[in-house]
């Protein structure tokens, strides 16, 4: 762990929190991270200094709160290697984002015969919007299988990834298994027979350094509030030329350029995407997040990650009477297990008892739970203030889980 | 929630008891009514078989998985149930959900007080009202509300 | 004005603000409010305390956030006085809303020959999603006609609603007239056919004592950010019927009973309207923003809204060269207008320099304009942290305006 | 946006002054192209007409409301560029849009450097920049992209 790593704990007041008497062991960022001063900070600033509507007015706050807003657009472009700002699209997180492809690009596109390729790892945000494409165009939902391990079957993939896909849809990094996607593989696979690539970096763009373009991605999606940003902002990103042909989804202020009683035609990308008054407050939290997790450094951080996920996987492995789900590695920063005969609600239960925040359920992943025939599971997941210590009382808390409900 | 939080309360040995050993486990080859239910935050399922005779709860299994403290519940209710007429049952079923939202239930409930932490929690009061709200959609399926409706 | 109203303005730090080393004058509120630090400490208080996901994990921190995300939901709907909280779906504002009636009912019940009815004085939010439904449907768009001092031609309104209307879309106030629109009377002749009214609340519910039962809306849409809550949140309310037999429209977490690979069925209302992780932030904070307002009244508020609404109408108009817009009263808390001979923008710029921040432009309303014969109008609107002080800077700044593009 | 502000810097009198008595107002009945484009933020609308003969901006008119930044700019810019060879003419209309965005234009610009002000105004950038906008669509409608594309 890098010393950068280890003294950014305290940028993060609720880790000062106690919970049931105890220290609280926050391991529940998969689901949302906690945020810096400098981002709630950044948030108090513009409300307090800065607070107008953007691109409407000529007065000084307006002029400022749209410098403010666009320059966070630019810090998230920069940030994950757009070639400009205007590719950048803010929406109200990852499922926004991605129904925004769904709705505007493949619902236009896609027709009977077509396909679109997925796999059974995905979160539902990545999965239902393209059943509801495939039921109203006619195209056909395929799969990507996994091997036994929890890994993408890239040889399978080669075989469902044919002439008649229009899309492939995958997450970079699972939110269950803990898997690294090969992306740029199955873009390539995808590029190869015309398809637009569409990745979900809800689990990816928080951990690790992301570059669009050697992604090979069309289309990438991810929240801010999963990223020490606020909550409520997010971002579709897209190639100028896709988002080009994708129509608008909400109709509204902003994103026109003339209207009459009877027709409007639309305002350039991005406007076009953003109808109605934005999260203004949330995109510029969302740039003071990634202004701090740069400074930080995202190779810095994934690296972390990755050693706390793999050294938590193992050593839940080694606990008898715990199972872990997922390849061993490499992999992300979270391990998804179970402890036998007990169900992860209460262990979770348990856990937070002990001060330990971790999630149970099926983590929007209901067909993922029924690939590995499990009603449910426990998840810890760790970001930038976690470290070993954290990992100890992980597996204390397991512990005692298993004396509190023994046969 | 409180500071004051022990895990005891909520997990009582009795609760922990009818976990490990559920009564009335299983199905009813002649059930009158059958219903499945699910939690969809948590995964948590129930099938719950009841056979009506002569305006009583002449029989009920359960079967499903879930937490702790919906499998006691689902446990503690079948055993509270079997052989009431069926208005008993439902006042039963109704008297326990409000039991966990702090109200009184105006009756006394037998072992599922014991089921009182879990009024502390929100999110496993769905946990403990999910067997409840499984007999109430076998025996009224009328003025019940389903979970959820439409289908994609 | 009364005492709580004079009092309020020191809850709003950025009014302590100068610009161009004036003492900043918002009379911009129409287009975003001001926030109060009960406001602003709330999100600090739910970011530094209580931050978690909602509805998805079982430890303290994420029972603590979705008991105050639900507790939000509550304290909305008191305040508009819905029947029950689950009548309140949160969106990122009013522009969502019309958007997600528009798309989620409308589309789903409109057929060819059907007509759909709203007015001229329309924002764009509340138009072009019902345009692009009439195109999709083969509806038709009609429109109740102005008199010409800017009210509705209720009259007309009984002509136009008609047996082949199945919805009235319509704002309760304009956010360029000024026009106090007669909801409940227009509800009922929408109800006397069977059609379904919808209300753009987005000027009404910040100012107005909001009772939707009352009003006879069967949906009504409005935004956080216009009365004193954070920015990306708002709420689309809708009679718990007309919710249920709305499509979903964001697929994904959160939002489901039961998915397989292939199919999914919807969690009930209004979990079936919030996919994926909601901007728990702002819920919380308009929740606040709330009982912030019901502190001091709601009809306190509309009164002196309108109070300086009418009194800046009648100042405006004895000044030469000054056109106004819209009735002289009754109406709400705002005034458009326009300077002989200077373009909107030129008098926004040079009010800017005096301190004084108002709007220039359509104001997401060109038909209106169109009607208007004009191509933009300057725009003063207030809020409860305005007195008649900001009204004497107005005049002041108009004639300041005035001297300086003198011909 | 600086406290050193003054509105004079903005508003140069050389500006008020093109704003009051427009050149070239009008249109051309024998343009050989015409251009109309719109401001979405503001409303601003302009029409340009162009008569090019011999490669050379034989004569340009506009019509059209906006604000005085707008208005004197497109006075400005007609002024300039009538009689120029068209790529003359193009060559300025960038050079004008560069300096607006604080870059250095590479060459003199005449009058319309008293526009310099509008460089702190990103919104009002736009105003000052249409009619070079229509200019270039005009003259260059290929490489120019259109403000907008598709429409309900
Ligand atoms: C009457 C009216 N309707 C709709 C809107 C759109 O609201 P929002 O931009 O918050 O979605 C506004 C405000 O801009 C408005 O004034
Ligand atoms: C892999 C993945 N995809 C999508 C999502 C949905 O993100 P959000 O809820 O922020 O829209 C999540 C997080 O919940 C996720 O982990």
């Amino acid at each position: 762990m890098t010393a950068a790593l280890m003294t950014c704990k305290k940028d993060f007041p609720i880790l000062q929190r106690q919970v049931h008497g105890k220290p609280l062991v926050y391991l529940d960022s998969a689901a949302t991270s906690q945020k810096p001063v400098q981002v709630l900070e950044a948030l108090r600033q513009y409300y307090e200094h800065s607070n107008a509507n953007v691109h409407r007015s000529v007065h000084t706050l307006a002029e400022e709160a749209t410098a403010l807003y666009e320059g966070a657009r630019q810090k998230v472009a920069r940030f994950i290697g757009a070639s400009q700002p205007e590719e950048v699209v803010f929406t109200r997180g990852t499922t926004e984002a991605l129904n925004f492809v769904a709705r505007g690009w493949a619902e236009k596109h896609l027709k009977a015969g077509d396909e679109v390729v997925t796999s059974p790892m995905e979160h539902h945000s990545n999965l239902i919007p393209w059943q509801v494409v495939c039921r109203r165009t006619g195209a056909r939902l395929r799969f990507i299988e996994l091997n036994p391990d929890g890994t993408l079957n890239l040889e399978q993939a080669g075989e469902v990834i044919g002439p008649r896909t229009r899309l492939v849809a995958l997450s970079a990094l699972s939110n269950v298994l803990g898997t690294i996607n090969p992306i740029a593989e199955v873009a390539r696979m995808a590029h190869a027979v015309g398809a637009v690539m569409v990745v979900d970096g809800a689990q990816s763009v928080p951990h690790q350094l992301t570059r669009v373009m050697e992604m090979g991605a069309d289309f990438l999606a991810f929240s801010g509030h999963k990223m020490c940003g606020p909550t409520g902002i997010g971002v579709l990103w897209g190639k100028m030329e896709r988002l080009e042909e994708m129509d608008p989804i909400l109709y509204g202020g902003e994103m026109i350029a003339y209207v009459s009683r009877d027709t409007a035609t639309w305002a350039a990308v991005p406007a076009k995407f953003e109808g109605g008054t934005p999260h203004i407050a949330g995109a510029i939290g969302l740039g003071a997040a990634v202004e701090y997790l740069s400074a930080i450094g995202m190779e810095a951080i994934w690296e972390h990650d990755r050693y706390l996920g793999e050294l938590a996987w193992r050593r839940l492995a080694e606990i008898p009477g715990v199972a872990v789900y997922g390849p061993s590695a490499p992999r992300s920063g979270l391990v998804a297990f179970n402890i036998e005969g007990v169900h992860p609600h209460d262990v979770a239960q348990v856990f937070d008892s002990q001060g330990v925040a971790i999630r149970a359920g099926h983590h929007c992943c209901q067909p993922l739970m029924q690939w590995l025939e499990v009603g449910a599971t426990a998840r810890a997941s760790f970001y930038l203030y976690n470290d070993e210590s954290d990992i100890d009382r992980l597996v204390e808390a397991i512990e005692a889980t298993k004396r509190y409900f023994q046969p | 929630m409180s500071s004051d939080f022990s895990l005891e309360e909520l997990y009582r040995e009795t609760i922990l008891d009818h976990n490990r050993s559920p009564r009335n486990r299983g199905q009813l080859p002649d059930a009158t009514a059958t219903v499945g239910l699910l939690n969809p935050t948590c995964g948590d399922q129930i099938r719950l078989d009841v056979k009506v005779d002569a305006g009583r709860v002449a029989d009920i299994r359960f079967t499903g998985h879930g937490c702790a403290i919906s499998m006691a519940s689902a446990s503690m209710m079948t055993e509270a149930v079997k052989g009431l007429p069926v208005s008993e049952a439902l006042a039963l079923a109704r008297a326990f959900k409000r039991f966990l939202t702090g109200e009184d239930p105006g009756r006394d409930l037998g072992e599922l007080e014991t089921l009182k932490g879990v009024s502390q929690y929100p999110s496993r009061v769905k946990c403990a009202t999910l067997a409840h709200n499984a007999l109430e959609q076998a025996l009224d399926p009328e003025t019940s509300s389903p979970t959820s409706a439409s289908s994609s």
